[in-house]
């Protein structure tokens, strides 16, 4: 059975390692600070300014003056700092952000992304988006294998205007844990009842596929 | 000491005409200078060039210019928020220069530091990178991305001090720092203006020489765009 | 909260080997990390590349370090105030890179940022550009400047807590911050090491994703270099 | 009569514009904090991270973490602010500081300046003045019109390795008041009871000589 988002984001939560600063993008990347494992110290920045973000505030504590990259009312833990947009980036660009999760568009089995831009339609911007996929040591994709008309949003080549080349590292889709390999996408791990047929036929680009394919643990 | 306060708002966004390239701080809406925009919004200038991360939304910040299609060119990262913008923008009759927001900073921060270029790796490989230079350092190419100025920077603090220091409240700091620094003329408006002395000098943010004239907003609605709450348990 | 925390000096300066490059956060004597450059003195690494606007004097700070001959090239702004320096130095036992003081603070940073490399008008046509691209901006000259980065940086702050988040006091920050960025191993000294929560996050100077380990120095003698008073009237 | 230090220093107080920002380098410069004509706002920036410096503490009261870029004990008028290294020169190079003022060991009738080094002799390094050089609107240099053999260090050339190339505006020595112009060099006053003629025999550099040469008032 395919996972949903909430499961998407607990797989990647295995990925969090211990005493790491972490960016998560909008979307499934959110739901990932949801399910930090036991142990696991991590502190989450976000691009607007802050590091050490915590969870939403209760009812009647929103600040205006308090917010995420998405816009939306957080809080702060302690050890919290805050800074301008320049410093925040200098963060990013300079590798002290050790993982960045994102949504995707598109992702190609050379590691490039498309998140940004739909020609004509969609012009929203990229946002922080390029910084982080040119900068982050490691970067991890959330997404829906498919789009809605059921095509494979994971390619020989992206078809929209790319956010970065050669730089994601791994996708997790409700399918399967891809990593991406100098020779290519390799299937990792499927999800529960996935079958490594299903995923192939859900799948433009190229596959490796190498020895046993094990399910995900959620 | 240098005195910087303006009295009116008038006073403030005098010298301010067309074709004007204007650098407006904040993150959606937090930070934004709402006074500052909204006398913007009722001056009959026009054909401005807008530096800002965002855009607004339709009836509040900088989507009140462009109502009255006072911008011409945008400069943002990203402008998702606003259906009159979108609607402008695929009609052609706003121009929008797109960058990938730290390198808007960056430039920003280049503009006021007298740096006139600087390289990065964000937007390699990208529409980004179109007619820029690309270098490799580090085994990883990078592209020559300039610094960015304007006649006017308007920013937003917290607390301000006659002198033009400024100190800002959490994340509505953002961009407000480095347009501050790469206005010709910047604009500070503040929700509390403080005689200097009062403010610690290790703790400003701004200092005052990067600002040029300063007052106390007359009120702040500090909108909040996404209320996202937990419930208590 | 990740804990940055180490207990003993020798555990903050382990790894440290001979040949390495080094940055030394102060200005003179002011803001200096006093408890590392003292352990470092004592541990037989020699070969050392420092970064540091400046060299010390010939008894305290950096100077403990060349007096044993410790360090094999300096890269410093202003260097005039150690004796033993001068002697290394003109006899070429010492390797000396002077660089303006603005581009050895700006190149401290760019290290840290991500940015490999930016444009300055410093320096040009002197024997600093010698060497270094040329590029006219603005109408004006400028030369391409490289990053700087380093395998240690040591830095020292007023007040820390145990996530690494630093505060600086008075002029005593000066290039603390900016290699702070710049260490791939990062090691703040404090006057006082305080528990998180209790630093207010919108005056951090340094934010603790910057800083890899952080300690309370044992004491801090704080020489000063030039005793200038008035007297009362 | 030749002017002291510290009526070179009151000379170039004149220059000082109302609310303006300015760097005082090491020695004479310094003293001109002291002659600040009346109803004139200066804030005074020190390149090691303050502006809004103040005197000299009281004894007593020194703070070995108040220091200005000469490492002397300072005090800070309120208003004051405090500031790392790169926002510093971010000041200087940025164009924020309007004026400074600095020593020199040569200067050139083209606006160079040679105040760093004297090689195989004196090393000790060019500090913050190549920036400050190749950056302010306005350098005004302070210096003794000849060395101690009574050669003159206003020249055709620098013979010193320069700190900047065509970037001073004007020199104030204890001999007179010179503009760089375009064509050289040109005297606009003259100390008190020197002639115009010493000045020229005290000078290596080509002088440009229009109409009358009054006599500065101190």
């Amino acid at each position: 059975m395919a996972l949903d988002k909430n499961q998407i984001a607990q797989r990647i939560a295995q990925e969090l390692q211990h005493n790491t600063y972490v960016n998560l993008g909008i979307g499934i990347p959110t739901l990932v600070a949801n399910y930090i494992p036991k142990g696991i110290d991590i502190e989450f920045q976000s691009e607007n300014g802050v590091l050490g973000m915590g969870p939403f505030p209760f009812e009647g504590e929103e600040d205006p003056d308090m917010i995420n990259a998405g816009k939306q009312t957080i809080t702060t833990m302690p050890g919290a700092a805050i800074f301008d947009s320049a410093t925040s980036f200098a963060m990013i660009r300079g590798q002290h952000v050790q993982l960045t999760v994102l949504g995707a568009m598109e992702v190609s089995e050379n590691g490039d992304i498309a998140n940004w831009k739909i020609p004509g339609k969609m012009v929203k911007g990229m946002g922080g988006a390029m910084d982080l996929v040119a900068s982050a040591d490691n970067i991890i994709v959330a997404m829906m294998h498919t789009n809605r008309s059921g095509e494979s949003k994971i390619l020989k080549q992206c078809t929209l205007p790319i956010t970065g080349v050669n730089c994601i590292k791994k996708v997790v889709t409700n399918l399967a844990v891809l990593e991406v390999t100098k020779d290519g996408l390799k299937l990792l791990e499927r999800a529960p009842g996935v079958s490594v047929e299903e995923i192939k036929n859900a799948t433009e680009a190229d596959l490796i596929i190498r020895g046993e394919i094990h399910e995900m643990r959620i | 000491m240098i005195n910087k306060v303006v009295n009116t708002i008038d006073e403030a966004i005098s010298g301010v005409e067309s074709d004007m390239t204007f650098m407006v701080g904040g993150f959606g809406l937090s930070g934004i200078p709402e006074n500052a925009i909204e006398a913007l919004s009722k001056m009959d200038v026009f054909g401005l060039t807008c530096i800002s991360n965002n855009a607004g939304v339709d009836d509040f910040g900088l989507g009140l210019l462009l109502k009255r299609k006072q911008i011409k060119k945008m400069i943002s990262s990203y402008v998702g928020e606003n259906a009159e913008f979108e609607r402008q923008m695929l009609s052609g009759e706003l121009e929008v220069d797109l960058i990938p927001q730290g390198s808007l900073a960056e430039r920003c921060r280049a503009g006021g530091a007298g740096i006139p270029a600087f390289f990065t790796p964000a937007g390699f490989g990208t529409e980004v990178a179109e007619g820029k230079e690309v270098r490799e350092y580090n085994g990883k190419p990078h592209i020559l991305e300039l610094a960015l100025t304007a006649d006017f920077a308007f920013v937003k603090a917290w607390k301000g001090d006659t002198a033009g220091n400024l100190i800002y409240k959490g994340t509505a700091r953002n961009f407000n720092p480095l347009m501050a620094m790469a206005g010709k003329i910047t604009v500070a408006e503040v929700e509390e203006l403080v005689p200097v002395g009062e403010l610690d000098p290790n703790q400003i943010h701004t200092p005052g020489i990067f600002v040029q004239r300063i007052f106390q907003g007359a009120k702040y609605e500090k909108r909040i765009e996404q209320r996202t709450v937990r419930t208590k348990e």
